[in-house]
């Protein structure tokens, strides 16, 4: 029953557009995905020359563009949003308001204002090109000024591989260190500190046989050619603007989330976890946050897939989103308006719907046994 | 050894040692020496940012000039407030005629006073001030916002709306003054407050019909001209827009979210489905397909609203939302409680109205406010079909031509103003939050 | 022996009509048997005792009596209706069958005495004014009027305990489940909530406690089971049951108490 | 179906479609009045019909919506913005008029740069708005001359001026005829100016609904 | 007579460490006045029993001792550490002193098993595998060793109240709080509750309990103090307290005993 009438519904709405699209004598179809566009953009992963490269290549270019602000936008703002939620209810007077004021804050300013901001206010004011601030001390590896932030290029020498390979074991031997690690813990239940040791293994390991090789790598130092700093990698300042308002503003909002959901856990249940000895860092980890998980997990979903759409503000910066990019400045020069908008739709529909299908599992999995 | 206590000790107050400024501070800022060093950090940053804040924004600012060249010529270092002063009425009202904008300003005013008494800590029957706001307000504020012919439902609703608004102003002196509802003291006023509880009732039914009658023949008198919405804008048409918006998808969201919780199937999928499409994709693409690409699947000569479709919009949009959040605040509910509500007897409606919406509605207060202060904010989307709301307007200044370029000012104007308005929503619902838990153990 | 009259007389009065009628009834969670066979019929007005050691089923039982869990075989009639998915039938059941709960349920957000006039002003629909007067009443029963505007959160655990038997005496329904009505008590209120206990059956209401409190139960019962891993082993008059229990299990269960 | 001069009279109205707000063309001022050269058209297609320039409803639409608008029947004129291509007179499902204003693209740098000649920026980063056709314009400026110029684009132009004023860009590139207007809104505008060249631009032009050319001679 | 055996060499044994000193606390929740003037010691091995009417500020004494609440006024020290703001002692008080609550508070998103190694991991830093064997152990002295994989919200009443007991010894603190752990158990187990709190004093734990359950109090106790309305009342060798108790309100207490 229900089946049929979805069909004739989905049938009425589209042989109307067929109707209407005809009579007024819009075109439609998707060929326009494999016409070339003659336009440029200055931040891309993939290759991609104007004039040749075709809208399908723009739309891709968008998607990972808008794909790799929120992913990094995603994972800031978790771990800041999770710190600022538990901060706010700190017994420590001036760390609980430092942290209610960072909420209200950045939560009740409109995000474009701040993407504006700290656009205009901030990442424009670093020093011009010419005074670049020189991150490396001089080395001219990492570059940061008003037209982005450029990383010189490696081009690895003769024994460039033992450095590679001290890398890939040093990560393994972090990875196994972890893990034997947890396992002294079950025999011996000493707690090891993992991180520091880790990190400096694989950090210092690769360092110290890169120099004992005779530092085997030459760098395509980003030079100052014409205008501009040439190197390959380099990221513009809009990219950093909108991650850092992205981060922020969402911290704010799942800090508030956190603290909900903490607040939702039974007061009894840090009773006892302060009761059997756990310091008030573990309780909140091996007891309190778990429990809160439910209360937490739908709006930090919707959270994130707010992330993803918000990274579409892009635009007022000029950072070249999938909207702006494709939505925006592609169907201006193409019309497919219906189409182009589909797409982009359709683009976000996908991301969305998979992360709240993989966090819905999770939730699933963080209710609650009750009788 | 054994000891035995004959004399009873008496209760004491609780001592107030602990109440003196240098106590506190002592406490909680300079409890220690990371503290210490904490404090001194934040004020010596937050000297930094007011001193930076007030030097541009004040003492180098220009806040009288005919155009933007004037103020460069007073001050290149400081802030230019007089575009901003020039557009006030922009911001505030929109194209609004201004010989008109009293309506706006008496519709604010009447929606102040109508919900005074949720403040005032003596007044009686505030669910019921809350829900003749959302019931009846409407109606009356959209005729004076719009003007022109009055349709039945509107006079009707409108009369309802006075009528109901001289009653919670009646009530609200009663309140302040002898600490009582309206309604016993019209009975005491009758000398039936020991009547039967079928005679009170029909008393205060026949007082309210008896004032019913006046209104609505007043109202008709009433002949404002026609405004239309093309020229609703700025603060007031963000308001307008969120307004409707915080009312009704709250309302929205628990049904949906209850939809998604349900036992049937059908409801279920329908539920989840509705949820997951419309929170997936950005607000600003539906609100594009709404309005223009909904014309193309109608049949020719459709025509709704423009306006209507972007608040439809808005609405179906942020109850998706808040079907989330009210999911996740069911979710913390422990199961006792609803047996706890089926051993007393209460059905479906009964056990989610009174036992489990109040409790997880209170765990969840904080996301409420922030997908509100959200909904606030997305209204900026509808320069989409070309109205300009209050960012729509700040924005247009710099392309005025007197003041072409000037942007940060307003913009900073617009923070300010979108902060104190969303301030203050947290704030009250801050206050409600700690009042909510009173209860609890702390 | 004036405790044996009163039951003597009460159980007469009860024989004429069955309020609970559980038939060949089996449960189980997952694949452990909770519930074997149980059989057990209730009249009207008497007072049923549940006794037997932690984990036995006790609280299951009384709970699928009272329809909040399912039971996969067998049948329950409470109250001339049968137990099953129809939602109309369990709403009525619901409203005549209170139950004190082991721990206690009460309602966080709302205060003792908006606790306790919930059910009669929404369910019962009686006036506001008269719920807070039956309210009260019952607070002063159980001693603790003063505390009406405190939150649940705000109370002692016998406190607590307290006002949940509160909260269904002030629904007045026909049958009245207790479990564990007295595990958070202290002897003297033991002591009150029996009194008030036997004033209701004496009202010709329902009862069905279990207990571990067998001062407490020999007191008040008509009739007393024990149960042991789901199974019913030995079903008595009180008298007989705590003093020449006839089942072994039974014995060494009672040669327990301190 | 009736035409839309009928169904405009019918109306009382006509509903002229504005391009985005831009200094010059169209924009409110501070007394919440339409004023500008878009906004002059559209004044003079009511007074064609109707005798008066009031019998009109300005429409101001996003760039995505802008011809969807059109085609729809929600607006029944587009005054400028849309320029004159075949692409979009076949695809769109509306039609052009004749061309009403011709205007070339410049581009303003710095008078301390040093550079005299749109040729001198090679290598360099241009500020430019999103949603017009100097965007296209400078790719292909940059790719005949084989500049390598980069684009920063924007969606407002003040902030595309900003960031050249910050030194994000080193030439802004815009409508010439807007160009000293917008130089004059710098802080110190004798730091800028503006070069030589001017890129060749196409024709903007007012558009009708596609098939009705009863309405489209009306507005002509 | 071995009673007041086993509790002499106790109490002398005892004698030679004051392991709680309570010394003239107030404590008031809000305006109301909960605690008045406490004064208490407690000596190393000794078992203490805390009984009073509902409501008279039991709980709130003993959570007090673990620091889960602020006082007012006076002195809290425990194990020879001051109670204040200090986070530093206080994480010490918490792992030596156990507590058993007296609505269990169980973690519910962990498994038995999980409830009782999380601290003997986590807060003593045992080996997992000795972690679990102690588990194991404690849960088969509570009877209940075949529960171990399941969660809180799937066990009776008595179980969980069983399984809070186990946390607490899993994690062999110097002083053991009880907050009525036998409320929601049978004779039987109480039976059981009570031989491994007897042979925990004979290991030399101190213990403080608050009970109802006369009988248990008797026979575990080397002292007694009777609480009423935030005040101590009466302390006595539990002999005399039972038997001859000397203050009016304890005996009125006393006798309402079923
Ligand atoms: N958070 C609170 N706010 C106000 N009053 C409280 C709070 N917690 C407890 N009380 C009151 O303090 C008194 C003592 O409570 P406590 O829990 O210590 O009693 P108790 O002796 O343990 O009683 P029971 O045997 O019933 O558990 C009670 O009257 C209770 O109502
Ligand atoms: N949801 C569940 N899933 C699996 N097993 C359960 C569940 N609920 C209860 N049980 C088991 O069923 C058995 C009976 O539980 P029940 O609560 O009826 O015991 P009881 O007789 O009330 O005990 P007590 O006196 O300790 O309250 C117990 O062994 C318990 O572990
Ligand atoms: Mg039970
Ligand atoms: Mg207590």
């Amino acid at each position: 029953m229900a089946g049929w009438l979805a069909g004739w519904l989905a049938w009425y709405l589209v042989s109307n557009t067929a109707h209407n699209l005809e009579v007024r004598g819009m075109n439609t179809g998707f060929g326009f995905i494999d016409s070339s566009a003659g336009f440029d953009t200055d931040f891309k992963l993939i290759d991609y020359t104007p004039g040749i490269g075709t809208y399908g290549q723009i739309f891709l270019i968008g998607i990972l563009n808008t794909l790799l602000v929120s992913f990094m936008a995603i994972i800031f703002s978790t771990v800041l949003g999770f710190f600022v939620g538990v901060m706010r209810l700190s017994h420590n007077w001036l760390v609980a308001k430092v942290a209610l004021a960072y909420v209200e804050i950045f939560r009740n300013v409109p995000l474009l204002i701040q993407i504006v901001f700290w656009y205009i206010g901030v990442f424009s004011l670093l020093p011009v090109v010419k005074k670049s601030l020189d991150l490396l001390f001089g080395t001219g590896n990492l570059i940061l000024n008003n037209r982005g932030f450029y990383l010189s290029t490696p081009i690895p020498g003769d024994l460039f591989w033992m450095t590679s390979v001290t890398f890939v074991g040093a990560v393994i031997g972090a990875v196994l260190y972890r893990r034997r690690a947890r396992k002294i813990q079950d025999s011996t239940g000493q707690q090891t500190k993992t991180l520091l040791p880790s990190l400096a293994a694989i950090i210092g390991l690769p360092l110290v046989v890169y120099y004992l090789t005779g530092q085997p790598l030459a760098w395509d130092v980003p030079m100052l050619k014409g205008f501009n700093f040439v190197g390959d990698t380099s990221v513009p300042p809009s990219f950093l603007a909108l991650l850092v308002a992205l981060s922020i503003y969402h911290a704010a909002h799942i800090a508030e989330s956190v603290r909900a959901g903490i607040l939702s856990v039974n007061r009894g249940q840090q009773d006892a976890g302060m009761g059997i000895g756990l310091k008030p860092g573990k309780v909140m980890r091996l007891v309190i946050i778990p429990q809160a998980m439910p209360a937490i997990v739908p709006p930090l979903i919707s959270n994130w897939m707010n992330t993803v759409k918000n990274s579409s503000l892009a635009i007022a910066i000029g950072y070249p989103d999938v909207v702006s990019l494709f939505m925006q400045t592609a169907l201006n020069q193409a019309g497919y308006a219906v189409e182009m908008v589909g797409m982009t739709m359709a683009f976000y529909m996908l991301v969305s719907l998979t992360i709240s299908f993989f966090l819905n599992i999770y939730n699933k999995r963080v209710q609650l046994v009750e009788r | 050894m054994a000891i035995v206590n004959t004399q009873r000790s008496p209760d004491r107050p609780a001592p107030i040692s602990e109440t003196s400024v240098v106590g506190w501070l002592q406490r909680n800022l300079f409890s220690s020496v990371f503290n210490t060093l904490l404090t001194i950090f934040m004020l010596f940053i937050i000297y930094l940012a007011v001193k930076g804040i007030l030097v541009w924004g004040l003492f180098d600012a220009t806040f009288i000039a005919e155009n933007r060249r004037e103020c460069y010529d007073k001050s290149l270092t400081g802030a230019c407030w007089a575009g901003v002063i020039d557009w006030l009425d922009n911001i505030f009202y929109g194209r609004y005629p201004r010989d008109q904008i009293w309506r706006i300003n008496a519709g604010g005013l009447l929606l102040v006073l109508w919900m005074l008494p949720m403040w005032l800590p003596r007044v009686r029957g505030k669910v019921l001030v809350g829900a003749t706001v959302v019931v009846f307000y409407p109606f009356l504020a959209g005729y004076m916002f719009s003007g022109g012919e009055m349709g039945m439902l509107t006079q009707i609703m409108a009369s309802g709306a006075i009528v109901s608004f001289a009653l919670i102003m009646a009530n609200m002196l009663v309140g302040l003054c002898k600490d009582m509802g309206l309604n016993s003291f019209v009975l005491e006023v009758f000398g039936k407050s020991k009547a039967a509880d079928k005679t009170q009732r029909n008393l205060l039914l026949a007082l309210v019909a008896a004032l019913f009658v006046p209104a609505y023949l007043w109202l008709s008198t009433w002949a404002l001209e026609v405004i239309s919405w093309t020229k609703w804008g700025g603060l007031f048409l963000t308001l307008v827009i969120s307004g409707i918006g915080i009312a009704s998808s709250l309302p929205g969201g628990i049904l949906l979210a209850l939809g998604r919780r349900s036992e049937l199937p059908v409801v279920r999928v329908l539920s989840t489905g509705f949820i997951e499409v419309f929170r997936s994709v950005p607000l600003i693409t539906v609100l594009f397909m709404a309005t223009t690409m909904f014309p193309l699947f109608m049949p020719e000569g459709f025509v709704l609203n423009k306006l209507t479709q972007v608040i439809i919009a808005v609405i179906l949009f942020n109850a998706c939302y808040m079907a989330e959040i009210v999911r996740a605040g069911l979710q913390a509910i422990p199961k006792g409680q609803f047996e706890g509500a089926h051993t007393i007897g209460l059905g479906y409606w009964g056990t989610m109205g009174l036992i489990i919406m109040p409790q997880a509605l209170k765990h969840m207060i904080p996301n409420i406010v922030g997908n509100l202060i959200g909904l606030l904010k997305d209204t900026t989307l509808v320069s989409i079909i070309g109205l300009f709301d209050l960012l729509g307007m700040l924005r247009s200044i710099s392309k005025d031509v007197p003041w072409l370029g000037l942007h940060k000012e307003p913009l900073i104007f617009g923070a300010v103003l979108f902060f104190i308005i969303c301030f203050s929503m947290s704030k009250y619902s801050r206050h409600l939050e700690v009042k909510l838990s009173a209860g609890e153990k702390h | 022996m004036s405790d044996t009259q009163i039951n003597g007389q009460l159980a007469f009065a009860a024989s004429s009509e069955v309020m609970i009628d559980v038939n060949k009834m089996n449960k189980w969670y997952g694949s452990f048997h909770v519930l074997k066979d149980i059989d057990l019929v209730v009249h009207k007005g008497e007072r049923f005792v549940i006794c037997g050691p932690s984990g036995s089923g006790k609280s299951t039982l009384i709970r699928c009596i009272n329809a909040l869990e399912d039971h996969q075989e067998g049948d329950i009639i409470v109250d001339g209706i049968k137990l099953g998915k129809n939602l109309k039938n369990l709403d009525h059941i619901r409203t005549e069958v209170g139950m004190v709960f082991q721990n206690f349920n009460l309602f966080p957000h709302l205060t003792i005495l908006e606790n306790l006039t919930l059910g009669p002003i929404w369910v019962r629909k009686m006036p506001k004014a008269e719920a807070i007067e039956t309210a009260m009443m019952y607070l002063e029963r159980v001693k603790i009027p003063e505390q009406a505007d405190k939150y649940p959160g705000q109370m002692s655990g016998g406190q607590q305990q307290r006002v949940a038997i509160a909260r269904f005496l002030c629904m007045n329904p026909k049958i009245m489940l207790f479990d564990e009505p007295t595990s958070a008590l202290d002897p003297e209120m033991i002591k009150e909530v029996l009194d008030v206990m036997v004033e209701l059956a004496e009202t010709g209401m329902t009862m069905v406690v279990v207990t571990h409190e067998m001062g407490f139960a020999k007191t008040i019962a008509d009739e007393v089971i024990f149960m042991d891993e789901g199974d019913i082993v030995e079903r008595n008059k009180p008298t007989v049951f705590f003093d020449h229990p006839e089942h072994e299990r039974t014995q060494k269960f009672l040669s327990q108490i301190l | 179906a009736e035409t839309t001069l009928e169904i405009v009279k019918e109306r009382g109205h006509v509903r002229c479609q504005v391009g985005p707000p831009s200094p010059g063309y169209y924009n409110l001022d501070s007394d919440g009045n339409w004023y500008g050269l878009d906004v002059a058209v559209c004044q003079a297609v009511a007074s064609a019909v109707f005798g008066s320039k009031a019998a009109l409803e300005i429409q101001s639409v996003s760039s995505q919506a802008r011809f969807t608008a059109l085609a729809n029947g929600e607006s029944d004129l587009l005054s400028r913005t849309a320029t004159w291509t075949m692409t979009c007179d076949t695809q769109l499902g509306i039609d052009f008029l004749s061309p009403n204003f011709y205007d070339g693209q410049g581009f303003t740098v710095r008078a301390d740069s040093g550079i005299t000649s749109a040729m001198e920026l090679g290598g360099a980063k241009v500020c430019v708005t999103t949603g017009t056709t100097t965007e296209l314009n400078l790719t292909d400026f940059s790719r005949s001359n084989d500049l390598g110029i980069s684009n920063v684009t924007f969606e407002d132009y003040n902030v595309r001026d900003d960031t050249y004023l910050n030194g994000g860009c080193d030439a802004v590139t815009g409508d010439k005829s807007s160009m000293a207007g917008n130089i004059a809104s710098f802080p110190v505008p004798g730091d800028h100016m503006i070069l030589p060249e001017t890129l060749p631009k196409e024709p903007l032009a007012a558009a009708v609904r596609h098939g009705d050319s009863q309405w489209r001679d009306v507005v002509q």
